[in-house]
């Protein structure tokens, strides 16, 4: 059973003769449980994929289909609470004037949840925060703790599906490790769908099953984890992509000369 | 400094990070607040003036030691002496007492003013800023051709229309503050309209309401106060300089430009009745600015 | 690699022209409605203003049958739309009408009138700009020394002092006890009718006549008054530079240029100034409006005889072809200011351009 | 310091609208006019009530007092250089009646109008020039009338060339002048200054000072210390406390030049309370009158609490009212009002004006009576009745006791629509006790002086007693400060201060 | 291995401190190292000290922070006691230094070729023609194609990579002998990171100077450096040899080395660093 269904799905920024078309008919069906991976430089179209399936960009065209119901430019409530995103800086996408207990609940209140200071203190605990964080204010934690709130945020409204948007980008390496653990956990345990942009490959192979590479607002190539892990991949973009993330290549100790092929 | 027990104990409480409830939680941005007030001694002089101000004015019947209107022809024009500590008016009132009834006006206008003005300008500004479009388009222009007065004019303009009179003064001076405010509102919302946090709220489901009273307000609030603070001390000027041309307060009652203007009639032979509702003026104006200014290290260091 | 290879400014170049033009036409279209919009309120607020503009022609204690009758030459007995269509329709053919008091054309009167303001705000901005943006830079550099904590005094005392009343007590001490000013005006008044007035600017008129001793009285009148505006407009032009300054001096491309080994002067003024430039632009802008501001406290003080003193006598004596002529012209100038400072900051700042 | 040729005075130039002395109604200006204008009679200053010929050298009444011939001096010559004849003189004041502007009220209250006025008044020759009233008034009135800044002769021929669509060239005659008066206008920019130059063709030879400048003023601390510092001769709007420092100092003579009107109080009759004869009543006990007298109005009015001007025939020196609370409060009681009761009061802005104001509004508070005083200019709603109290001032022109009378006694009809707005009366909706309005027109037509002193004492008796609506405080006066060494400058009572008479010592 | 005969820079025993309201903070504490003509890799996490470091070697920490040090010679000159004078004519000349963002490290209202050329004409006194044609070359050595037209654009209407190709240009016109690179590739991407640094890899090696090259990504400083520092909250926690990275001692080394998802050898689970207390004693 398809989670996320996007067909011919395409999508542009600005209006007129300034608009620009930042994602170029693209199709892709992620299935319940799996983590779907986007890979590709900077300003391809990932966040832009993610911002329609989200709901945050309304100039798409094409067709998206989220757990079997077919959404149209304006959502629902309820379909909105579907999926949920997680965004790359942890120091902008908490409210920094709100304690952590007051982020959790705004979205309770926006959907009028009961229950409200008992799933707070559940989804504190899924994401591994000490209870007494709740009173606190952002600037009192630390890089990773932030990004749990936010986590934790996403899952409070019990979504089927996260939208992860180069969550451990700006994180150190140690504590990269911790969230990547935690959401391999929550994926596990909340039977969780995952999209994860990266562009750190080794990050994509760790956690998805499958990753599509974007080149310029479309896919050059879907590839499986394993084609990863094996070295298999067709594209010589992934290629590249590839090489960068094991660290740098001298040139000339391969004394290729200057150019690299793209 | 040797602080008894409960009183450290307090300030331990407060300073903790270690929240236990929301309220201390309040409660510490406060206290860190007030800590960094008294840490910048000029901010801190302000605040004591406008203190001092406020307290004047609520207890002004039992500061005052003469009848602010009483009036005694025989008695006008004296100079400053241990019965009239800052000398009389041309009617024979105490100037000190007129001073000290002074701050309530100074006060009031002050108050009032920013009343109607913040919730206003807010509104304004931080729905062009949040809706944009057309909305604000119209929304700016109609800011803009406010803004394109120079504000004394603006506002002498609307008192002399409205007639004089203290509410009209306010009035006045009202219609010229909004915009500056409704702008800032607007530049800062613009700054946080597409700040993640935000997004977040939205794709939760969030109304526009909310947003803006839940997430806007209190970003911009910190550099509204700020401005709203440093405003008091050009409301304060304006209302004066309306005073000064004779809008504004109507007498009998005591308003320092109204008090500084009439008593230039009488500079040469009675310098102190310019002289010291002038440097009241001063004194308040400046107060509010280094309160505002402070305000401003402390609520919102990015303007440095 | 190629994509990386090629940066894309001239892409961008190649439209401009168009996108220029059609900038051009909005913001033409913005300053129409910005000049309806403020003639509406003028012509409001002139409508709203309790004297009675008839006796303010015809005096007190005419009988009733002059007062219908001036009443109606006024055509203040046409609905108020009409009027204001009439007001535009002139407006539109540079026809301010006539000043009750004055009994002149009020293009005329602010012809002469103006340029006594536009003397003394553009003397004042040399001043406040001229030792504010030092004063400004010197604080910010030397942010927490004693330089600065006086620059923050003498600022926010400047904006704090009511400008009328330091005028006053300037009068009082400077004239009246030193005599080291004069009284007010802009020339003692038995040098009036000797410089041909040509532009009305005093000082340019007495100097192309050859006028020196009006040139130097006139000098002296207005320094006063100016030193004054000029203080205000300091004061705020040294808070901005200063803030600027910080912000700027707390930007990446300081520390590179100070790993480059220059010397602080070179950092200041080369570096971190030429980013502020643009900023400055548009403070300046806005402290020469916010004079003509001024100007209607000071002129009044210093019996000054410009725009502000005849805005303020029209207004309290209903003269409405004068107030809104002159707070048009305000308007007009504010606006035109703001986007003279407009086109400047395109020019000067290349992110713009 | 002044040169010593010219002559520098400041004013206040805010209400000075134009210089045609055909629509002009300000002092100010006025003076201006009697400067650039000559007019067929004068009167003297120290002597104001014995008309002297001037452009009329001579003239005649016939024996019904109905008709007066003036012949009018001969090579006289305006500053066009064109001579001055009878017609220009019909023509002027043909222009002054069919214009019908407020300074018009000086002939047409004698019953001449844009109708009758082309046969009443005609030049017989160039210089004949026959006047008949329609009534029989008393001479005097007339003559005065003529003496009027009103009833200057302007230039007819120059003027017919600036003339455009019969508008009798007024659009012109605002900021020029087309005179024979001893001085032409160079400069008038409004709210700055007037440069006038001798005119030296002048009949009575060309004034000593070659140029005179008016400068304008506002503050009274300016005009002080410009004055002081001799950077202008004569200040004329300042204020009590500088006049009496400047007359401590000494460098100046202050003169408090008399005038015939009133500071007066308007208690609007349409208002239930305020027409209560006691309330008017009470409203006499609330003016500081000595408070005031020494200081706001020491220079700007002397104490007159009855209606004619002290110096005219009638005039008492009776002062029954002080500031007296007690008798107010007792007096409201009486009226049915011990708790006092609240109004609003419009006093016009300026120096006394406004100090008067504020002045009752603190006496009146202590009997009771709260007032809401708006300072600003609000005549515009006391000539439509408009108002509850009303202060300010009037200056009446001509030197006798009808002038005041007129606008204070009589209101012919008392009608919201009769619109009678020129007067003082009809604006306070006091319709007049009968018995005064018909004295007030007797003596206005009684040509015995005798007799006519005994009615208007009668009347000033009368009206005190009528507990007007117009409650009279102060006559007014015009401080004028003069330097020492300036000489001749003498302030008029009717406006009409010279300069050809200036010189200045050392 | 580095050759310690050819020690550029010396730095024994620095700390850094910076004075707040609650106490001070000591932001680098006892770091000793020495720099030879060789490429050097500093890492560690978020904080660790990295970049004071770094700065303090310029003398550029902030002027409120008080560095101590029982030695810092950089080559003949003794920088602890340098006169501030003496330091400017070293920074850009002798010590050059390249910041993480091109976007906010180059002026943007000066043109590229100004910028680049306004070190030369500082530090060696070159007329402006001069100054251009050496700038012009230089842009050239970092494979920029069209330097004429490039000298006279905007930071703006460049790209991240060619930005800090620029940087680069800037910096090593002037022929330093030491660079400290502050994460210069980490605003860049994956494809672009690789060009820059080769560049700069070919500048030091030909030049043959020394680099001290600032990061926090495992992977790159193992591939580009020779040699790798570790910090940890402001120490130096071991030194290593870039090649012998995956046989480093330290349980912190080897704690981020196991936290690192890798293509190679895949884990299921990621290894979480437990940091101990004892660390922070030296
Ligand atoms: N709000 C917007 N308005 C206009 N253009 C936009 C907007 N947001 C993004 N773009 C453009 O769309 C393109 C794709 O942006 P997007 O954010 O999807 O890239 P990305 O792959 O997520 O890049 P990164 O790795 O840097 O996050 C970029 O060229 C960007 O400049
Ligand atoms: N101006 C300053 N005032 C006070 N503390 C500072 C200041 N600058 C840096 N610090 C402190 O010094 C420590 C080291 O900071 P530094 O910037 O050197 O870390 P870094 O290793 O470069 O980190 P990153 O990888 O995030 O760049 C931090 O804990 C920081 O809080
Ligand atoms: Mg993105
Ligand atoms: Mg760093
Ligand atoms: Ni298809």
């Amino acid at each position: 059973m398809s989670m996320i269904k996007a067909h011919h799905l395409a999508a542009s920024y600005g209006h007129g003769d300034t608009a620009l078309k930042v994602v170029k008919d693209v199709s892709f069906e992620v299935q319940k449980g799996e983590t779907f991976g986007l890979v590709g430089e900077s300003g391809c179209g990932k966040s832009t994929i993610l911002g329609a399936l989200a709901g945050r960009n309304k100039q798409w065209t094409g067709s998206i289909e989220i757990d079997g119901e077919t959404i149209g430019q304006k959502r629902t409530r309820a379909q909105l609470a579907k999926q949920q995103l997680v965004f790359q800086d942890p120091f902008g996408s908490i409210h920094p004037r709100h304690t952590i207990g007051r982020t959790l609940l705004e979205p309770l209140e926006i959907h009028g949840k009961d229950r409200r200071q008992e799933r707070i203190e559940k989804v504190l605990t899924d994401v591994g925060l000490p209870l007494n964080f709740r009173y606190r204010y952002p600037h009192q934690l630390s890089g990773g703790q932030r990004q749990r709130v936010a986590i934790a945020r996403a899952l409070i409204l019990e979504p089927k599906i996260l939208l992860l948007d180069e969550p451990t980008s700006a994180l150190d390496v140690s504590i990269q490790a911790e969230i990547l653990n935690l959401l391999k956990d929550l994926r596990q345990r909340e039977q969780l769908t995952y999209i994860l942009v990266s562009h750190d490959l080794a990050v994509v192979a760790h956690l998805c099953d499958r990753v599509a590479m974007m080149q310029s607002g479309g896919f050059v190539e879907i590839a499986t984890r394993q084609q990863l892990l094996e070295n298999t991949v067709e594209h010589a973009y992934t290629r590249i992509l590839m090489d960068g993330s094991r660290g740098y290549v001298s040139e000339r100790r391969n004394n290729k000369g200057e150019a690299l092929p793209v | 400094m040797a602080k008894s027990g409960t009183f450290s104990n307090l300030h331990d409480w407060l300073i903790s990070e270690d929240f236990t409830s929301a309220r201390q939680a309040r409660l510490h941005t406060v206290y860190l607040g007030w800590l960094s007030l008294v840490a910048n001694p000029l901010a801190f002089a302000g605040f004591a003036v406008v203190l001092l101000l406020v307290i004047v004015a609520a207890f002004a019947p039992m500061i005052a030691i003469h009848d602010p209107f009483a009036q005694d022809f025989a008695m006008a024009l004296q100079a400053p002496s241990a019965a009239h500590w800052f000398g009389t008016d041309e009617f024979g009132r105490d100037v000190f007492s007129r001073l000290i009834y002074g701050a309530r006006t100074t006060l009031y206008i002050t108050i009032l003013v920013t009343v109607i003005v913040a919730p206003i300008g807010f509104v304004i500004g931080a729905t062009a800023g949040y809706l944009g479009g057309w909305v604000d388009v119209v929304l700016m222009r109609i800011t803009d051709i406010f803004l394109s007065f120079p504000s004394l004019v603006l506002a002498l303009a609307f008192s002399a229309a409205l007639g004089p009179g203290i509410e009209n003064a306010v009035i006045a001076i009202a219609l010229t503050v909004w915009p500056p405010i409704a702008r800032l509102a607007r530049a800062e919302t613009l700054t946080f309209r597409n700040a993640d946090f935000v997004i977040a709220a939205e794709l939760q489901g969030a109304g526009t309401g909310r947003i803006l009273l839940r997430h806007i307000v209190p970003l911009c609030a910190p550099s509204i106060i700020v401005r709203l603070t440093l405003n008091m001390s050009s409301i304060i000027l304006t209302a004066a300089g309306l005073g000064f041309l004779g809008l504004g307060a109507q007498p009998p009652m005591a308003e320092w430009g109204a008090m500084a203007a009439s008593g230039r009639q009488y500079l040469l032979d009675a310098w102190w009745l310019t002289t010291v509702p002038g440097i009241a003026i001063l004194t308040v104006s400046l107060a509010f600015n280094l309160l505002g200014d402070g305000l401003r290290d402390i609520m919102d260091p990015r303007n440095g | 690699m190629s994509i990386i290879q090629t940066s894309e400014p001239s892409a961008p170049r190649k439209s401009a022209l168009p996108k220029a033009a059609g900038k051009v036409a909005t913001s033409f279209v913005v300053i129409l409605t910005t000049l309806l919009g403020l003639m509406m309120i003028t012509f409001t607020v002139g409508r709203m203003v309790p004297a009675d503009p008839v006796i303010a022609v015809i005096g007190d204690q005419a009988d009733q049958a002059t007062y219908d009758r001036v009443y109606k030459e006024m055509g203040l007995d046409r609905p108020i739309y009409v009027q204001f269509a009439g007001y535009l329709s002139d407006v539109v053919r540079l026809d301010f009408g006539q000043s009750i008091i004055t009994k002149q054309p009020v293009s005329t009167d602010l012809a002469r009138v103006f340029p006594a303001t536009i003397e003394l705000a553009t003397l004042a901005t040399i001043i406040g700009a001229g030792l504010g943006i030092p004063l400004g830079v010197i604080a910010a550099v030397r942010k927490g020394t004693w330089v600065d904590h006086v620059a923050r005094v003498v600022g926010l005392l400047g904006y704090s002092t009511p400008i009328f009343w330091l005028g006053t007590i300037v009068i009082l001490v400077f004239y009246a006890h030193l005599g080291a000013i004069p009284p007010g005006g802009r020339i003692y008044l038995y040098d009036e009718g000797i410089v041909q007035a040509r532009t009305n600017f005093i000082l340019i008129d007495a100097a192309l006549g050859g006028h020196w001793d009006v040139f130097r009285s006139a000098l002296h009148h207005i320094i006063a008054p100016a030193v004054i505006l000029g203080y205000a407009s300091m004061a705020y032009l040294s808070r901005m530079t200063r803030s600027f300054m910080l912000e700027q001096m707390r930007q990446e491309y300081i520390l590179t240029a100070r790993a480059k080994g220059l010397g602080q002067r070179p950092i200041v003024w080369r570096h971190a100034f030429r980013n502020i430039r643009v900023q400055l632009l548009t403070v300046i802008a806005l402290a020469y409006c916010g004079l003509l501001d001024g100007t209607v406290l000071i002129e009044t003080v210093f019996a000054w005889p410009g725009l502000g003193s005849y805005l303020t006598s029209a207004l309290f004596f209903a003269d409405m072809n004068a107030v809104l002529g002159s707070v048009l012209l305000i308007g007009i100038i504010s606006i035109a200011i703001n986007l003279l400072s407009d086109i400047v900051y395109r020019f000067i700042d290349p992110r713009t351009r | 310091a002044t040169p010593k040729d010219e002559l520098v005075i400041a004013i206040t130039m805010t209400t000075m609208r134009g210089l045609d002395p055909h629509e002009i109604n300000q002092l100010e200006a006025a003076e201006v006019v009697a400067n650039l204008y000559d007019r067929l009679i004068a009167l003297p200053p120290d002597n104001i009530t014995d008309p002297q010929p001037s452009l009329a050298e001579s003239w005649t009444i016939s024996e019904d007092g109905k008709t007066f011939t003036f012949k009018i001096q001969q090579g006289v010559t305006f500053h066009s250089g064109n001579p001055v004849t009878a017609h220009d003189v019909e023509w002027s004041l043909h222009r002054l009646v069919k214009l019908g502007l407020a300074p018009s009220t000086d002939l047409r209250q004698w019953g001449f109008s844009a109708k009758n006025v082309d046969e009443l008044i005609r030049a017989e020759d160039d210089h004949t020039l026959v006047l008949q009233t329609p009534e029989v008034w008393n001479p005097n009135l007339i003559l005065y009338s003529l003496a009027s800044y009103s009833t200057s002769i302007v230039d007819a021929t120059f003027l017919a060339g600036k003339e455009k669509d019969g508008d009798w060239a007024r659009n012109y005659l605002q900021t020029a002048d087309a005179g024979s008066g001893p001085y032409s206008l160079v400069t008038w920019r409004s709210n700055q200054l007037l440069i006038a130059d001798a005119f030296k063709d002048y009949w009575k030879g060309m004034p000593a000072m070659k140029r005179v400048y008016m400068g304008h003023v506002p503050e009274s601390s300016a005009q002080r210390l410009q004055i002081d510092a001799g950077d202008v001769d004569v200040a004329t709007r300042l204020s009590s406390t500088d006049l009496s420092g400047l007359e401590r100092d000494g460098k100046v003579t202050v003169q408090k030049v008399p005038g015939f009107g009133f500071y007066y109080l308007a208690l609007n009759q349409k208002d239930e309370i305020l027409s209560n004869p006691k309330v008017r009543e009470a409203f006499r006990y609330l003016i500081d009158y000595d408070g005031l007298a020494n200081s706001v109005m020491k220079y700007y009015g002397t104490k007159q609490q009855t209606i004619i001007p002290a110096g005219l025939p009638g005039a008492s020196d009776e002062m029954p009212y002080k500031l007296d609370v007690d008798k107010a409060k007792q007096l409201l009681a009486e009226a049915g009002y011990p708790d006092g009761f609240s109004k609003v009061y419009f006093a016009q802005p300026g120096t006394p004006e406004s100090e008067l104001g504020v002045s009752l509004q603190n006496s009146a508070a202590k009997a009771g009576i709260k007032l809401d005083l708006q300072i600003g200019d609000q005549i515009g709603k006391f000539r439509s009745r408009q108002f509850e109290l009303f202060s300010s001032r009037t200056g009446e022109r001509l030197p006798d006791p009808h002038a005041v009378l007129q606008s204070y006694a009589t209101n012919a009809n008392n009608a919201d629509d009769a619109k009678l707005s020129g007067l003082v009366a009809w604006r306070s909706a006091w319709d007049v006790p009968k018995d005064i309005q018909d004295m007030v027109i007797a003596a206005a037509h009684e040509t015995d002086a005798e007799k006519r002193d005994a009615l208007y004492a009668r009347i000033n008796e009368t009206y005190l007693r009528a507990s007007p609506a117009l409650v009279t405080s102060f006559q007014r006066t015009d401080p004028k400060a003069v330097r020492h060494e300036v000489k001749g400058y003498v302030g008029h009572p009717t406006w009409l201060t010279r300069w050809d008479t200036v010189t200045k010592s050392e | 291995m580095a050759n310690t005969s050819d020690t550029i820079l010396t730095v024994e025993n620095m700390s850094v401190e910076f004075p707040t309201l609650s106490g001070v903070t000591t932001a680098v504490r006892d770091v000793s190292f020495t720099v030879g003509r060789e490429k050097i890799g500093i890492i560690g996490e978020s904080g660790s000290g990295k970049s004071t470091t770094g700065r303090a070697i310029m003398r550029l920490q902030p002027p409120q922070a008080i560095v101590k040090a029982n030695r810092m010679q950089f080559e003949d000159i003794d920088l602890l006691t340098a006169s501030e004078e003496e330091m400017r004519s070293i920074r850009g000349r002798r010590i050059a230094m390249i910041l993480q963002d091109p976007k906010y490290s180059l002026n943007p209202v000066m043109t590229v070729g100004e910028q680049i050329s306004e070190t030369v004409i500082l530090h060696e006194r070159a007329t402006s023609q001069e100054a251009r044609s050496r700038t012009l070359a230089m842009l050239e050595r970092v494979n920029i194609r069209d330097p004429e037209r490039v000298f006279d654009l905007y930071p703006h209407e460049v790209s991240g990579g060619m930005g800090q190709r620029i940087m680069i240009s800037m910096m090593l016109i002037a022929q330093p002998s030491l660079i400290i690179a502050d994460e210069p590739t980490s605003a860049l991407d994956v494809t672009v990171r690789q060009q820059v640094l080769s560049i700069l890899d070919d500048l030091v090696v030909e030049r043959n100077i020394g680099l001290i090259f600032i990061s926090h990504d495992l992977n790159l400083v193992r591939s580009f450096c020779d040699r790798v520092i570790i910090m940890y909250a402001g120490r130096v926690v071991e030194t290593i040899a870039a090649a012998d990275l995956d046989q480093a001692q330290h349980p912190y080394t080897r704690g981020l080395l196991n936290a690192l998802p890798s293509l190679d050898h895949p884990k299921d689970r990621l290894e979480v660093l437990r940091r101990d207390p004892a660390w922070l004693e030296n």
